[in-house]
């Protein structure tokens, strides 16, 4: 259906400028109501410790929150094979060790949660199968291979330096959180400088119109899960450095928190908008809000209660102020 | 003045206006039971919004609306269907997962309580579609027919609910002019049963044939509703755009240079086969046929969004093989796509970042996209094309049709194609936009590139194009030149009539 | 080519056929009708929730938190049998099921939000809602006699339980085929636009869609807690990805608008019995998890090779469409 | 076809592992999980026993799902198997399969974990740690090192879960038991889950500070949490004292530097064997004890040396 009135459209865009402003004041204000009411809640909370503490904690599954992004923003739906791909890249990780060394290691467990990626890739993008159903397939499968393969032992690490750089800080910082902002710096920059992250928007936005302008919409596609694989496998080989050990089901509930910080960032589901610091803010929103819960106490339940409800009203108030600006 | 009696629809005072914007102001409307009611302006003239009145889905702000002389209220489409008003859009919008039978009672199916009475259904849905002279089978799926067997189906749909008033948006936009023709037929049929019509369509040409009033519509006003007879087209224009515009299809005096697209015999194994032709620099080829002809099919696959299985390619007398639009860009060819909502543009993106799309890699250096070289791409061209308004970073959904189909256009010319395949460029665009993308192609040859025009419109194609090639059933005629072009020619080749 | 497209149309037969065949050759007695209601009781819980979300996916929608709604009913059944009796508690528990699924339509209808996300939301509600009044403490029943007097079989092969599952799925399939609200629900699946102007109620179909699929989680639920006697948080944790599997191994999409009651039954028939089959042969559990996600992948990758027609390449799907029943409105 | 061929490569394997089957006699063991630190290691023992015992094992995995486990109850009544070794996860909701199960006249015994007192009369006999017992060992164990007085917080296991109810039951229940002067400031859940331990540590001690005297995780991996996280905040300070349970490897390397106080051990070759033991006995028609528990050893700096860990 055309759009009738040429006066119309300046409404049009003043609704969108306005609700992509709103929206994003909106993350900060409710970044900046958990710090202010934080504060006076817990004496324990504004202090630089436990900033950090929240710094480091949010680390491991930020990385994965920055794949996850490219998969929403090209329309992807989710990737529920997360929890595969980290039990990959941390099993690896320590497992191979004592065989090649800590480095080659690491490289060659993300490297394998890359393959899965891949696999994840060339039956989305390519052969055109749900993300839902293709990623909770090959995440099962991969899942039990993983099993399979260390026999549901758990596996700990051998490499004593390679724990200390993992757990150790540089300048004060510790290097998960170094490693995290890298990545995400990284994530950012593709995805809104360069050419790939120009495609993956447009592939998100309209795949027809993308694949008619000679972009190559199933690779980009398929990158997505390549890029959350690689991603959750670097997420993975941090965990098991970091603890030392790792079991088959150490990345269980990563998928969902990585989606739920996406989407609280204001990532359309979608596809077609959305970038990294909005599901970074939408993380550490999150992840402040729970220190808080915890702070003051607040059982698990509750938290979660809370936290199912912060979804609703989240994606409920991007679809409003989405659907003003349209309507 | 009207008798009241066989006045079925009488709008007045319609006012609608949204925050900010009066989208109608004041309009009159109104259509006699037994007549053909032609509604014509530009886009954005309100001729969707004055529908979406009608049909329930906005409420006027201002303004009544008589329904067979009683004053009514609607909210939503479902009142507007129980008082026997039916749209049948210019989009298909029907269910490829169900029957034709059941797409045709679609929320009316016959039944008793919630049981469906299915033979019933098929049975009548059956003898409509015989009535209608469309040789569908009820118990097909939808999804397995042709476009414009599913656009019969959608006025075998509205048919079917035994309107008083039956609003046709475009319905000629993805029929051949052979369907047209039995379009028209079953409108006759309609008018004959005392429905009341209301045709809306870009085709002057179409609207002088078969409407018996026409009223014009500009800036949301009404500006005139006169019978059919004594108006001309170019009066018709002169009142929608307000001014004369003076030669719609510009003629190109370009130079032909030597042959810079040339296919063999290609085929893609199911729509077309034995496809060849040739088009040279400066030169406007005319591609045209009815439609499921296998054009766009065509073009899609010399593009590379589909596989050719035989025959050859070759671009500036180097041959090609083409299995992605990249790979096509890479060899100088470029497509600008039939369906510019669908294939065209990215909405949620600005001008600029649709303009650059297809050549972003050459924006970029290490893997970085060159702001400044993006941001005068686009400044040139939206300079250039005189796009509306002169925002690169205004999101390009916002603009309108014409100024969307321009930006496509331009999203091409910055990859410097040697040849450029245009599907429908002017389709669904109002006269003034259309006169401008005719004069954007004119520049282009002049300047040596060459032209594939994919069009169905006839006048367009004997205006526009150097050489024409007629497409029937997935095969192609010989190329025929100016002077053996007429339309009765092409008809004839589109039809069979004559053996290409 | 041809015998790839009849494969395909036959997929859920074949594939259970297949299954069927293979289990008999390797596991002994594996065809007496005691195993094989077996099977059928073990699918049953799985097949009630596959029923509801056999609808949703049909209407274009899906239900994450089936699972949890599973174990919140469950454990309000049970909490209750002390207060008011064990078949009004039971009563109250699948009402709760309903009233989750409202909660879910509601929002989704009302908030116009992608149901992906939402029930994912409603998910982590409704199970900390389960937590949260049992103190993530399982709660026990009054009556264990009844527990066993509802896990016997009839006629050698049915319980209760199984018997309501094919009585509903039979049911399911009569409306889906043969009612205008069922002929309906495809249509508001496969283009809400379309539907919509039709004077399809689509809003109340989807809203509907999500309390029907609420209750038979419900229902599923308290079968459950009265069979076992208890009322556990952590139930139903791992059962939606297999309703999930199931309904999609049935050939019923997640696009919408395609799907039916005797392909899930099939999916569902096939899951229990593989896992039967397996499970008699003690194959480990993630063998079994592997076997599971080939079948799945292996399916949706035959139906894609031979239906890319009939769909345009590169049209998202229902689930990727901004919500289906805002469709068709401006832009 | 893939799926064609790996049903066949199935049924092989499948056709393998049954040969014998009418003869011997079979013992169905619903377990916890195939792949699990502690599970694993405990299956393996068990079905490595049975093998000398010639008694063939149906192993049928929960994967931590009490209602899968439940209905695989069924699966072994139907396969008529000579006995049922349940691993429960909860401590209600097998009842009446165990009692379908003695309809039928299979016994049947519990490893590793108890059920509530109703399901006595359906079996036979519990073999294994107790949880219960685990958790009172640590209390005691505890209230030794802080001399009776003190505030500590519990990081549990899976909220729900029969394990984790047991050990934090049985913890709290001893303390009062002993009018020990210790306050327990929070009980959090870490879902036996090293990582959320850190995550959960890290908010704890910032929440609680010096407050913290003493900690009990319900088991090593979240001890290990535990200790990251005060290591990070305190690099300096001494841990305080941290009682976890199973007796890892890496929980005894802690006990000796002095980070940890105490683990419980708990063998998973014991658990496994004593259970496939017990039921053999049964199946040989002898008498055997309703409680049969496996030895439970505290460990401290004390006896690190000598005693040898769990896994």
């Amino acid at each position: 259906m055309e759009i009738s009135g040429v006066n119309r459209n300046d409404r049009f865009t003043r609704g969108s400028r306005l609700v992509d402003m709103l929206s994003k004041a909106g993350l900060v204000l409710a970044i900046l109501a958990v710090v202010l009411y934080g504060s006076f809640a817990s004496p324990a909370f504004f202090t630089a410790g436990n900033l950090l503490n929240v710094l480091t904690s949010m680390s491991i599954v930020g990385i994965v929150v920055v794949g996850m992004t490219f998969v929403l923003v090209v329309g992807g739906l989710a990737d529920l094979s997360v929890p595969a791909t980290i039990a990959c890249g941390a099993i690896l990780s320590l497992g191979l060790q004592p065989l090649i060394g800590p480095v080659p290691a690491f490289a060659l467990a993300v490297a394998l949660a890359g393959l899965i990626g891949l696999l994840n890739g060339v039956l989305v993008g390519y052969v055109g199968i749900n993300p839902i159903i293709a990623t909770l397939g090959v995440g099962t499968i991969g899942l039990g291979i993983v099993q399979a393969a260390v026999g549901g032992v758990i596996v700990y690490g051998s490499n004593t330096a390679s724990a200390e750089f993992a757990k150790g800080r540089l300048l004060g910082i510790p290097v998960v959180v170094l490693i995290f902002l890298a990545i995400a710096l990284i994530g950012h920059f593709v995805l809104s400088r360069s050419f790939w992250g120009r495609w993956t928007l447009a592939t998100g936005g309209n795949y027809s119109a993308a694949e008619a302008s000679a972009v190559p919409v199933k690779a980009v596609k398929a990158g997505a899960f390549v890029i959350t694989a690689l991603a959750s496998g670097i997420s993975g080989g941090l965990l098991g450095l970091t603890l030392q050990s790792a079991r088959p089901l150490i990345g269980s509930g990563y998928e969902f928190s990585a989606i739920t910080a996406v989407v609280v960032g204001g990532v359309s589901i979608i596809g077609g908008f959305g970038s990294v610091p909005r599901a970074v803010a939408g993380l550490v929103f999150v992840q402040l809000l729970t220190n808080v819960m915890v702070l003051q106490g607040v059982r698990t339940p509750v938290q979660g209660f809370v936290l199912g409800i912060l979804i609703v009203g989240a994606v409920g108030m991007d679809a409003a102020l989405r659907k003003r600006g349209v309507a | 003045m009207t008798v009241v009696a066989d006045c079925a629809l009488d709008m007045r005072g319609i006012s609608k206006t949204f925050p900010g914007v009066k989208a109608l102001s004041n309009v009159n409307f109104a259509v006699k039971f037994g007549t053909v009611h032609a509604v014509v302006g530009e886009n954005g003239a309100g001729k969707s919004t004055l529908m979406k009145v009608l049909n329930g889905s906005y409420a006027p702000t201002s303004g009544t609306i008589k329904v067979g002389g009683n004053e009514v209220r609607m909210r939503k489409p479902a009142d507007a269907q129980a008082l026997g008003i039916r749209m049948v859009h210019q989009e298909i919008n029907l269910v490829p997962d169900l029957t034709v039978a059941e797409n045709v009672y679609l929320g009316r199916m016959p039944g008793k309580w919630t049981w469906l009475r299915k033979g019933e259904m098929i049975r009548k849905a059956a003898a409509v579609l015989k009535e209608l002279g469309a040789a569908i089978n009820p118990r097909e799926r939808l999804g397995n027919l042709s476009i414009s067997q599913q656009q019969l189906v959608e006025i075998a749909k509205a048919y079917a609910a035994q309107p008083r008033i039956i609003v046709l948006d475009e319905p000629t936009s993805s029929l051949s002019e052979h369907e047209t023709a039995a379009l028209f037929r079953i409108l006759r049929k309609m008018r004959g049963e005392g429905i009341a019509i209301i045709y809306i369509s870009h085709r002057l040409k179409e609207v002088l044939e078969i409407a018996d009033e026409v009223t014009v519509l500009r800036e949301g006003s009404m500006i005139e509703t006169r019978p059919i007879e004594g108006i001309t087209a170019a009066e018709m224009i002169r009142l929608m755009v307000g001014r004369e515009v003076s030669n719609v299809f510009p003629k190109s005096p370009a130079e032909i240079g030597a042959s810079v697209l040339r296919v063999e015999r290609i085929g893609d194994g199911a729509s077309f086969r034995d496809v060849s032709f040739d088009v040279r620099a400066g030169e406007i080829l005319g591609l045209t046929g009815l439609v499921g002809a296998g054009r766009t099919e065509v073009a899609r696959a010399v593009f590379g969004l589909s596989r050719l299985v035989e025959g050859s390619v070759s671009v500036n007398g180097r041959k090609v093989v083409i299995n992605s639009p990249s790979e096509a860009v890479r060899a100088g060819i470029a497509y600008v796509p039939e369906d510019r909502k669908g294939d065209g543009i990215v909405p949620g993106m600005s001008v600029r970042e649709n303009i650059s799309l297809p050549i972003l890699r050459r924006l970029t250096s290490f893997g970085r996209i060159r702001r400044s070289a993006d941001r005068s791409l686009s400044a040139i061209y939206v300079k250039q094309f005189s796009i509306s308004p002169p925002d690169g970073e205004r999101r390009i959904n916002l603009l309108s049709g014409g100024n969307q189909q321009k930006a496509v256009i331009a999203k091409w010319l910055a990859a410097k194609p040697a040849v450029l395949i245009l599907d429908e460029p002017t389709r669904g665009v109002d006269v003034g936009a259309k006169a401008e993308i005719h004069h954007i192609i004119g520049q282009l040859v002049a300047d040596g590139m060459a032209v594939v025009m994919i069009s169905s419109e006839l006048p367009e194609i004997l205006g526009v194009c150097d050489r024409v090639v007629v497409m029937r059933d997935g095969r192609a005629s010989a190329p025929l030149t100016r002077a053996e072009l007429s339309e009765e020619r092409i008809m004839a080749l589109a039809t069979g009539e004559e053996a290409a | 080519m041809r015998l790839l497209v009849l494969a395909s149309q036959y997929r859920v037969l074949i594939i259970l056929g297949l299954t069927l065949v293979v289990s008999a050759l390797v596991v002994p007695g594996y065809l007496a009708p005691s195993t094989l209601g077996l099977g059928l009781d073990r699918a049953a819980t799985i097949g009630l929730i596959a029923i509801g979300l056999t609808v949703l996916l049909i209407a274009g929608q899906i239900d994450l938190s089936g699972g949890a709604v599973f174990a919140l009913a469950g454990i309000v059944s049970v909490i209750l049998q002390r207060e008011i009796g064990i078949l009004p508690a039971a009563v109250v528990g699948i009402l709760v099921g309903a009233v989750a699924g409202a909660i879910n339509g509601a929002l989704v209808v009302g908030l116009k939000v992608n149901s992906l996300v939402l029930t994912l939301a409603t998910m982590l509600i409704f199970r900390s809602l389960a937590h949260w009044i049992t103190n993530s403490q399982p709660v026990t029943g009054t009556d264990i006699m009844l527990s066993l007097a509802l896990a016997k079989t009839y006629l050698e092969i049915f319980t209760i339980r199984s018997a309501l599952f094919i009585v509903l799925i039979v049911l399911l399939h009569v409306w889906l085929t043969r009612t205008i609200p069922g002929r309906n629900l495809f249509a508001v699946g496969s283009n809400p636009a379309a539907a919509k102007e039709s004077g399809i109620a689509s809003d109340r179909i989807v809203f509907l869609g999500f309390v029907f699929a609420g209750t038979l989680a419900g229902v599923a639920g308290v079968l459950q807690s009265l069979v076992t006697n208890t009322g556990s948080p952590v139930f139903g944790s791992e059962l939606t990805v297999a309703v999930i599997a199931a309904v999609v191994v049935g050939g019923t999409r997640l696009e919408g608008g395609r799907g039916s009651a005797l392909g899930t039954l099939g999916g569902v028939l096939t899951i229990g019995s593989l896992t039967i089959a397996m499970e008699f042969q003690s194959i480990p559990a993630y063998v079994q998890q592997v076997v599971s996600g080939l079948i799945l992948i292996l399916l949706v990758v035959l139906d894609r090779a031979v239906t890319t027609k009939g769909r345009a390449p590169g049209t998202r799907p229902a689930l990727v469409r901004d919500n289906p029943i805002t469709q068709g409105e401006n832009v | 076809m893939v799926g064609k061929k790996s049903m066949l490569q199935l049924a092989a394997v499948a056709l393998l592992a049954s040969t014998g089957w009418a003869s011997a006699k079979t013992v169905c063991y619903v377990t916890a999980a195939d792949s699990h630190a502690y599970a694993t290691p405990a299956n393996k023992a068990l079905e490595a026993r049975a093998k000398e015992l010639g008694v063939e094992i149906l192993s049928l995995s929960q994967d931590f799902d009490v209602q899968k486990g439940t209905e695989q109850l069924n699966t072994c009544v139907a396969r008529k198997v000579d006995g049922i070794i349940l691993w429960p996860l909860d401590p209600q909701a097998y009842i009446p399969g165990l009692a379908r199960a003695q309809q039928a006249n299979i016994p049947a015994i519990l490893i590793n974990s108890p059920m509530s007192d109703d399901a006595k009369p359906f079996i036979k006999s519990f073999t294994g740690p107790d949880v219960y017992e685990e958790g009172k060992l640590a209390a005691d164990s505890l209230s030794k090192a802080l001399g009776g007085k003190g505030s500590v917080v519990i990081i549990a296991g899976q909220a729900g879960n029969g394990t984790t109810l047991g050990r934090v039951n049985g913890f709290t229940d001893r303390l009062k038991e002993t009018n020990a002067d210790i306050k327990v400031l929070d009980t959090v859940n870490a879902d036996f889950d090293q990582q959320k331990a850190l995550v959960v540590s890290r908010d704890l001690i910032t929440r609680f500070g010096d407050q913290i005297t003493g900690i009990y995780a319900n088991d090593d991996t979240m001890a290990r949490g535990f200790i990251d996280a005060w290591k990070e905040a305190n690099p300096s300070k001494p841990t305080p004292p941290i009682v976890g349970i199973n007796g890892q490897k890496d929980a005894f390397e802690s006990i000796k530097s002095g980070e940890m106080y105490s683990t419980i051990v708990q063998s998973p070759v014991e658990d496994g064997r004593l259970a496939i033991n017990t039921m053999a006995e049964i199946i040989d028609g002898k008498e055997v004890k309703d409680r049969l528990p496996i030895p439970l050893a505290v460990v401290t700096k004390d006896n690190v040396g000598s005693v040898e860990p769990a896994f």
